[in-house]
């Protein structure tokens, strides 16, 4: 009992230290690095702790303590209740929806089974559309209760794309979950131990097609409509500043992570890795003589895995980020009814022909 | 030891809060809201019911009923324009 | 620990909903109801009703309370119904009357026989138990709904399209 | 199921439904260069739109008449403030003009390099800064290391890089720096790279292409009938250009292109603009091959100030020099109109001379101002969003359009 709870704290501490200890700030510093690589820039470089800048990584400390100490600004006539929740609503269901993704395997370590996922639910993907279905709750609240024209549309904007995304979304996954016979992230994941098996190797069309909607609904370039701020100022987030203008950002880079990790999750073998199942790499490790030091090592490996396709998926979004312009809220609709769920529907049946006839040979 | 009792009576209250909000309020939306809450609290009954027999056709019947509430929301949410602002005497 | 957690979102969910009928403004009753409905999410959880707790939050607090917020974002209620909204005494009375006929049957049950649990099958409420039973029992049902939920689209769309042709 | 829709469903009337008012600008960020749109949205469609001009205007007309003929220069920095050059060389031109004296051909040479570099300055920004408000930040950094690199090209030329004050009437503040040459090259290399990678981000860009195909045309007679002129009108398929229908300085003896687009939407005025910088780079690189040696500026002290030397050694030079400071230059009595092409269509000064050391009237045509003028015809009806593109692509500057 006592072991079961500090692991599971271990695994919370873990997660939740990953996402906003070192994703979130060090995502700020990519972002800003990325592009300045980009566009032939140096980028931010100016924040020193004694003459050391380490390549700008300072200005993630800087601006926030920044922000911590600016002014908490709440315009005239805002919702001041709902002005002040809607932050914590928007970065809330980002970081919880992290619980149900497996970032290791099942390892035996002295005798006691370690899982490494916080939560191993049986609707595990389910969980994750249902957190982030309410993440749209806080985007629209914020853009609701500024009090600011520009923020009322921002926020419907962001509600209509967001709804719209999710129903896209679930059904990109439905293929999938038809082909592993699970919902459950840990049981896929279990059953990616080949690399044939991966998701990405059957249904690369679903993962564009999640992808994309994934991207939708984080509101980033090119879906970023929400918050243009060539049109709506800033749209939602308008009207915010100080630490809860750092949430909607936190919020945002943590949904890039959760996305990126749902993503090596389900299409990418999770912590596998390529040729080689788990239980090779233990005997290889030295299973046989050391069964935990090369369980323990195994974990480790398992996990850098997971970090290293993350980080790959997350630059991959960043890069979409800095290339494509923004698209139009009608042509958002557009793609993501006309196109993404027809297509999506089509995979569905697609996927469904494949099991039945026995061409794609489930695992 | 948590009882069926418990959860029945936990059910009786939203139902009833439900049906106090549905008499008293005049806003259709809240109307709406609160039928949207007696409507939980029979699922909370139906689920409870279904873990006690063991019998899962109880999961069915919320999974219908969160289709009917799905259903009236989204023709409700579109009806309401008419009826919030085009106020009749007494009632709505 | 299932008595803690079965008084904490009961009582948060009662709270909820208590919240949702008081409160003047629609938009806070609206998020008062979103947390009753993840509160029984909770509730549908503690009784292994695992996939009926993921749609709770998915249909209920994602989906219909969000057409809600819609509605009243924009419609902005608040000025047009707020001023006015307690209806005549007599509802009030009646209301407190039919409300404690309900209490009834609750206080009989108290008195009465105490149901107890028993313990859950393997695989009770997962996803794929549920799916089945849905699929081959209830399919009839099932594409009732479906089918309902089509009307009920064609419907809204009727309904508010500026336009008809 | 509610009551049948009635023939004359109105929505609004059935809803009671209004148009939500927002006031974009002026200082949005999209309103680059001051400006308010006063928006009625029905939902994310524009009903209604009035463009409200003039938050930078200066009196630049009126400002004139109490300057010297010379003393001008640095106000007609301030109009386009994308391509100072040009609107210096229309200056000049024009009192040139009422004076009647022709700049030696090493002037007018280095005027429309100057022109050009101008001209690619300011195209440069205007694509950089429609991709940007598209989103696309990449591409707009790209566009702004390519301006920066000319601006560069010109601040070794005249010292400045924004307001020029290059021009002289009658002549330039400088010759050319030595080397000039071999800078422009390594630049146009750099800019042409610069320019093929913009090309590649959004020219076929998808996402780009949707934004900007079908939005905000103009057919090329009701372009002309609002007096556009510049890359605007040339979108639209009417090939009019100042340099080749009215050619001035030496563009007659360089060869380029006029781009003409077909439906005089944003995506042929982006194109149109694109295809301008590689013939504005042609022109130059033409230029400085046929280039003369020899004086830049005429040799009359009556006009030109003459330098330093000659006018502390020289008694008539002193005099001039004395007598162009106190009372400025006497233009002959007598009213001119002179257009350039600007960075953005025509841009033309009319002036009023009663002989004396001051303008009397000064009348400038900003190609701005008719083309921001049909911005409501162009975007009535459509999304908000529509409004950002053909905003940026008609290309309000504010300090011409308002003066």
């Amino acid at each position: 009992m006592t072991l079961a709870l500090v692991e599971t704290a271990a695994k919370i501490a873990f997660v939740f230290g990953l996402n906003i200890g070192v994703f979130a700030p060090l995502l700020g510093w990519v972002e800003r690095k990325q592009s300045a690589v980009m566009q032939d820039r140096i980028g931010a470089d100016r924040a020193d702790v004694f003459g050391f800048t380490i390549i700008g990584l300072f200005h993630t400390m800087s601006d926030t303590i920044k922000l911590i100490f600016k002014e908490d600004f709440i315009p005239r006539g805002a919702d001041r209740i709902m002005h002040t929740a809607a932050p914590a609503l928007a970065l809330i269901p980002a970081l919880v929806a992290f619980t149900v993704i497996p970032f290791g395997g099942h390892y035996t370590l002295w005798g006691h089974n370690v899982n490494l996922v916080v939560a191993d639910l049986d609707v595990g993907a389910l969980f994750v559309f249902a957190i982030s279905s309410l993440a749209a709750y806080g985007v629209v609240l914020a853009g609701w209760s500024s009090n600011n024209n520009w923020s009322f549309l921002g926020g419907l904007r962001a509600a209509a794309q967001m709804f719209s995304y999710e129903v896209a979304m679930g059904l990109t996954i439905i293929g999938l979950v038809m082909f592993y016979q699970s919902l459950s992230l840990v049981t896929i994941v279990e059953k990616q131990n080949e690399f044939w098996h991966w998701g990405i190797i059957w249904h690369w069309p679903a993962f564009i097609l999640y992808f994309t909607c994934a991207i939708a609904e984080n509101k980033r370039i090119p879906f970023d409509v929400p918050e243009a701020e060539s049109e709506l100022v800033a749209g939602y987030f308008t009207e915010y500043s100080g630490m809860k203008f750092i949430m909607f950002w936190m919020a945002e880079f943590v949904e890039v992570v959760t996305i990126s990790a749902l993503c090596v999750v389900l299409f990418f073998g999770g912590h596998h890795l390529p040729f080689v199942t788990d239980a090779e790499l233990i005997s290889g490790l030295g299973g046989a003589l050391y069964p935990n030091f090369a369980n323990l090592a195994a974990m480790g490996i398992g996990i850098l895995t997971f970090i290293v396709k993350v980080i790959i998926l997350i630059f991959i979004q960043m890069t979409i980020r800095w290339t494509l312009p923004r698209f139009r809220y009608d042509q958002v609709m557009a793609l993501g009814w006309k196109l993404v769920l027809p297509a999506s529907l089509i995979w569905i049946f697609i996927v469904g022909v494949g099991i039945l006839s026995g061409i794609m040979p489930r695992p | 030891m948590i009882t069926v009792n418990h959860y029945i009576a936990l059910s009786a209250v939203l139902f009833v809060i439900g049906v106090v909000g549905v008499l008293t309020r005049r806003n259709i939306i809240i109307v709406m809201m609160s039928i949207e809450i007696m409507l939980n609290a029979a699922n909370l009954l139906l689920v409870t019911f279904a873990r006690q027999s063991g019998d899962m056709t109880g999961h069915v019947f919320v999974f219908m009923v969160m289709a009917v509430a799905a259903a009236e929301a989204a023709r409700g949410a579109c009806d309401h324009p008419r009826v919030v602002q085009e106020p009749r005497d007494g009632g709505y | 620990m299932e008595i803690l957690m079965f008084n904490l979102l009961g009582g948060l969910s009662v709270a909820l909903a208590l919240g949702a009928i008081i409160s003047k403004r629609p938009v806070n009753s609206a998020i008062n109801l979103i947390g009753t409905m993840f509160c029984l999410a909770g509730l549908f959880a503690m009784q292994d009703a695992h996939l009926i707790a993921a749609l709770q939050v998915l249909v209920y607090a994602g989906a219909i309370m969000a057409l809600f917020l819609f509605v009243i974002m924009l419609l902005n209620v608040r000025e047009k119904v707020g001023a006015e909204s307690r209806r005549q005494p007599y509802w009030q009375l009646l209301a407190v009357v039919s409300a404690g006929a309900l209490f009834v049957p609750l206080v009989t049950l108290g008195g009465g026989k105490i149901l107890k649990f028993k313990e859950a099958a393997s695989g009770f409420g997962t996803t794929a138990a549920v799916g089945r039973l849905l699929y081959t029992d209830y399919i009839l049902p099932f594409e009732i709904a479906s089918v309902l939920l089509l009307a009920a689209l064609v419907g809204a769309v009727i309904l508010t399209k500026t336009k008809i042709r | 199921m509610s009551e049948q829709p009635k023939k004359d469903y109105d929505f609004h009337k059935e809803h009671h439904t209004e148009l939500l008012t927002v006031n974009m600008g002026p200082s949005h960020p999209a309103t680059h260069g001051t400006v308010k749109f006063m928006l009625a949205l029905d939902g994310e469609t524009i009903e209604n739109i009035e463009v409200d001009v003039g938050y930078l205007h200066r009196g630049f007309e009126k400002e004139c008449e109490a300057q010297t003929w010379t003393g001008v220069f640095p106000y007609t920095d301030r109009l386009d403030y994308l391509a100072s050059v040009i609107n210096n060389v229309g200056y000049a031109m024009t009192v040139e003009k009422l004076i009647g004296i022709t700049t030696p051909e090493r002037c007018q040479y280095i005027r429309v390099i100057t022109s050009e570099l101008a001209r690619m300055g300011a195209h440069f920004t205007c694509l950089g800064a429609g991709a940007l408000e598209l989103g696309a930040l990449t591409a707009f950094i790209y566009f702004v290391e390519a301006r920066e690199m000319v601006w560069d090209l010109i601040e070794s030329v005249c010292g400045a890089r924004l307001t020029h004050n290059y021009v002289r009437i009658g002549g330039l503040t400088s010759d050319l720096p030595d080397g000039f040459a071999g800078n422009v090259k390594t630049t146009f290399k750099e800019c042409r790279r610069l320019w093929i990678d913009f090309d590649k981000l959004l020219t076929k860009n998808r996402i780009f292409l949707d934004r900007m195909r079908d939005v905000g045309g103009i057919s090329s007679a009701d372009a002309k009938a609002w007096g556009f002129t510049g890359p605007c009108l040339r979108a639209a398929g009417v090939p009019y250009d100042v340099r080749r229908a009215e050619p001035y300085l030496v563009y007659d003896r360089v060869d380029f292109e006029i781009p003409v687009g077909e439906t005089g939407d944003n995506y042929d005025r982006f194109q149109v603009r694109l295809e301008e910088i590689e013939q504005s780079m042609r022109i130059v690189e033409q230029c400085l091959v046929q280039m003369p040696e020899g004086p830049v500026n005429v040799n009359n002290p009556e006009w030109r100030q003459p330098s330093k030397d000659l006018s502390s050694g020289n008694i008539e030079y002193m005099i001039h020099h004395f007598k162009n400071v106190l009372e400025g230059i006497h233009v002959p009595k007598g009213e001119a109109y002179q257009a350039v092409e600007g960075a953005n269509g025509e841009l033309g000064y009319y002036i009023v001379s009663n002989g004396s050391g001051y303008p009397v009237k000064m009348r400038v045509r900003p190609p701005c101002f008719p083309i921001t003028s049909a911005l409501p015809m162009l975007i009535k009806g459509r999304l908000i969003a529509d409004l950002i593109p053909t905003f940026d692509m008609l290309n309000l500057i504010g300090g011409e359009c308002d003066r």
